[in-house]
């Protein structure tokens, strides 16, 4: 069902964890849909220096928290917000169809801890486009 | 993580393998005896003796008549029939079905489309066991009613449902009553008569026979539209020509699996009663199911705070099958409507996790499952953001997952 | 009588031998990798490439994609659901549906119970050949037409049916086209794409496939209720566990018979036209269905005075295996409603003789069939009333039957 | 789906054949249901000396002509004309219960060429009871 990109992130998950004191977090999903993702970032001066996520979800949930997280490690937060969920799931080569939620799960974790970043440190929120590719 | 090769199979609800003596039986009538049963010449005979022969034998495990047995293509088909066949057949006489929550889909859905079809159904509940009432089976009847369909076990939290009871109650009140008796044939005593069943579907994957074949027993009098109208087979109730092999397969498996029954039933509820204690060690780990009116075999718990999909993909690679009621791995992406229906919160239902056990399950299998499962679900735990900190793991290195702590 | 114990099977439109090679592919999914294949472990892996892999075959052989492809017991099932999948889904949109007086009973029988529910059938005649007018077809559709259903080939009479124009007809007017192709594909090209066919039924068993195997092709966009309600399996079109070892049958069988189709046609149509001659030879003797838009392993003729059942019984001494469209051997007792159809009086009806030839028939074997019948005919004729005296034969004594003149 | 009896009966008829110039003759059934049955009768003071028939038919058909001309070969007319279809279907060892029917037939045919030689004798033809088994 799964490619071996995805069984290999989701077997060895990079980044898993949890960041304490972190810069910006961010959490979506809901226990009730089976997925909830959480990113922690670290930020210095615009740049993400360290980023963590625990994922409570499927496979797909968790190859996608993976390679997010990996996209989006020593970039800017705005190329950061600029990671589409169609990204995560290319770099994953692919998911099964009924799985591509969970890469959408993703970018919306990650745009919800740059929010978090953005709005504690003074700053607007950026907006969403609204533009996920299902 | 434990790269041992080991193959443990722990989802026989889900399908068995054919036994080698099964699938050596079926060979001749693949290639010689290959005959229409119903043609008239020599070549047809041995075929229609063959088909009559697992006729008996299926007749005989469910304590039934041979000619009440007639052959299908598996306990999907069945239970379509039944349902089907009766509401079709008794329009005219009333439109009202009644059946319980916890039924395999095969039931539900075709309830379902009846039901756009002009028919009413009642959905009864069941209590936290999984356990439907038969006061509540009573109470649903109406002048209306036509069918009680009502399974015997639960595939998936294994509940045997009190089938004797609700069949006294369908014949006190002169409504034919169904029951869905796929995970039951061949794993617990089975008889139509003593039941008061009017009409039983079985599928042979389920008790090392042939995927593709199955059978209802329709009990006297009952009358009933054909699901596959067509030729004139099954004294014309079910048309297609017969799958004479997998008759035969079907046959045999049923013979092989009711003689070693009892036996059988022992060892494994000690099995599994092994393999529950095991895992309700696991702390916030609960049973689903009744804790004794269950299958022998099944075992169903559910953790808290992780995904059973994760849990099945981990354990593959303990080389363990099993199956889980979360969302994430059926298809639908809807989580067990039996689970749900049990009373369970959704995001529970999602950590749910499936062990059936099998005549080849060994003590030493149910240890080795035991330990992958709590290594699986502490991973996984240790993954999750809503695990409890007391919960989380404190090592650090290895294969293990650690907590980043800065 | 002959007392030779060969066996010359000439009822391969009845079923046929799975080919060994094909029995042999199948067992492994049997005992080996029997997982379900919709679970996530490994086990299951083996199954579900399986199952594509047959699904890969099916769709080459009509020319269709994989995903157009459906699993299902059988040409009975196959057609039971076409029929009632359209009926049922499009019944806000029309129900009328157009068939033909010649189709097997699982369309005809499906028909009729369709009618029961509301559906109204048009029945389109057939010419003495047992040819459907495409004319007929299109001055038949009516606002409220759903659904034309008209088989491919006659499984009694071998006639081939003009189904690019039916197909042509049904697309000008936005009608489904269904076609009941059981006995043509693996024997005639059949492309779906060609023919403009929207559904199209096949069997495993005729084609040296496994008994309680089949499909069906659903074209682009076509919608249908399920036959058999439950789980998601086929994309939910169609559920029950999937039967991978028949599947992975019905694959292997379907591409070995393409691969040796168009060679294998050419030597039956000599074999088949061969033998025709040799029985017309006999006095009173016809053949039904078309000369030569036919089956290429087809011959049915009838012979006056005699019946067909009785034909059957002493051609068996001779081990040949063949079939009638007798009353006497249905066990409907309804003589056959194909000849009928065709026109022929409802006497002669009962004296035909189906003989459908396969790949290991030889020219020696056509010879011993030929002079079988003729000794069989000779000797029922002798015995009825019905039979001239100009073809009464002579002789006396030995085994023959001579009439007593005192 | 016959038993031996019938078999033997069906391939080794007694008794097929025509007299000619019977004293009686009865045909019954028509081809259109797929069975005729012809019986030939020689009588000599009341007793049937000779027996034939010919029959288009299935195999019952052949087998219970077979039979019940064995039967009442010798026999008074009276006596003949108590032969029952069951006792013709049971003396065959039994018949398919859809082919029952066959054993009837051989009944009516005796009983029409029992008549057929008393019209023929200036004697009332026998009143058929009705009370065939099916
Ligand atoms: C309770 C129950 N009913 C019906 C079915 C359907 O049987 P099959 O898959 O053989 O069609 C199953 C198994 O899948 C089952 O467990
Ligand atoms: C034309 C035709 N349609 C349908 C069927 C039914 O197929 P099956 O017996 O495999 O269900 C047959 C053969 O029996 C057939 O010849």
């Amino acid at each position: 069902m799964y490619n071996e990109k995805v069984m290999d992130h989701f077997e060895h998950p990079r980044n898993q964890g949890a960041i304490e004191a972190a810069d910006g977090t961010g959490e979506v999903g809901n226990a009730q849909c089976g997925d909830i993702m959480k990113i922690y970032l670290k930020v210095e001066a615009d740049v993400i220096t360290d980023v963590k996520f625990q994922t409570f979800g499927c496979g797909a949930a968790v190859a996608s928290s993976s390679m997010a997280t990996e996209l989006i490690k020593g970039r800017t937060l705005a190329e950061a917000w600029e990671l589409s969920n169609k990204a995560v799931a290319e770099a994953l080569e692919g998911l099964p169809p009924q799985k591509l939620h969970c890469s959408v799960l993703a970018e919306e974790a990650i745009h919800t801890a740059i929010n978090d970043y953005r709005t504690k440190h003074g700053l607007e929120a950026w907006e969403e486009t609204g533009s996920h590719t299902h | 993580m434990n790269t041992d090769k080991r193959l443990v199979y722990m989802d026989h609800a889900a399908t068995t393998a054919t036994r080698p003596e099964v699938a050596e039986a079926m060979l001749p009538y693949m290639t010689g005896h290959f005959g229409n049963p119903s043609s008239l010449y020599d070549l047809a005979k041995a075929s229609r003796e063959a088909l009559e022969e697992a006729r008996e034998r299926v007749a005989a495990a469910i304590g039934a008549e041979p000619k009440q047995v007639y052959f299908t293509s598996g306990g999907t088909e069945s239970d379509n029939w039944a349902l089907k066949g009766v509401a079709f057949a008794k329009k005219e006489k009333g439109s009202h079905i009644i059946t319980s929550v916890v039924e395999h889909h095969a039931i539900s859905h075709t309830c379902e489309w009846l039901e756009k079809q002009g028919f009413s159904v009642t959905y009864l509940p069941v209590d936290r066991f999984g356990m439907v009432n038969p006061a509540d089976v009573e109470a649903a009847i109406t002048p209306e009613t036509i069918l009680i369909t009502v399974m015997m076990a639960n595939n998936e939290v294994g509940t045997i449902q009190p089938v004797a009871e609700i069949g006294a109650i369908a014949k006190k009140h002169g409504v034919l009553f169904h029951t869905d008796a796929v995970q039951a044939v061949g794993h617990i005593p089975v008889d139509v008569g003593e039941l008061n069943i009017d009409l039983l579907s079985l599928s042979g994957h389920k008790f090392h026979g042939p995927k593709g074949t199955g059978a209802l027993y329709i009990g006297p009098g009952v009358r009933l539209d054909p699901l596959m109208h067509g030729g004139a087979q099954e004294r014309g109730r079910r048309a297609g020509t017969e799958n004479v092999p997998g008759i035969v397969g079907l046959g045999l498996a049923v013979s092989l699996a009711v003689a070693d029954m009892a036996e059988n039933a022992e060892r494994l509820t000690a099995l599994r009663d092994r393999l529950t204690a095991g895992l309700l060690a696991i702390p916030h780990t609960y049973l689903n199911g009744h804790p004794d009116k269950r299958l022998p075999n099944n075992v169903n718990v559910v953790f808290e705070f992780i995904e059973g999909e994760s849990i099945l993909l981990l354990l593959n690679r303990y080389g363990i099958a099993a199956s889980t009621g979360s969302a994430c791995s059926s298809r639908s992406l809807d989580p067990s409507h039996v689970l749900m229906a049990c009373g369970l919160p959704h995001e529970v239902v999602h950590g749910s996790l499936r062990l059936t056990l099998g005549e080849e399950t060994t003590e030493a299998d149910v240890d080795y499952v035991i330990a992958a499962v709590k290594e699986v679900v502490q991973r996984l735990r240790d993954m999750s953001p809503l695990t409890p900190p007391e919960l989380r793991s404190q090592s650090i290195g290895g294969d293990k997952i650690c907590i980043t702590r800065r």
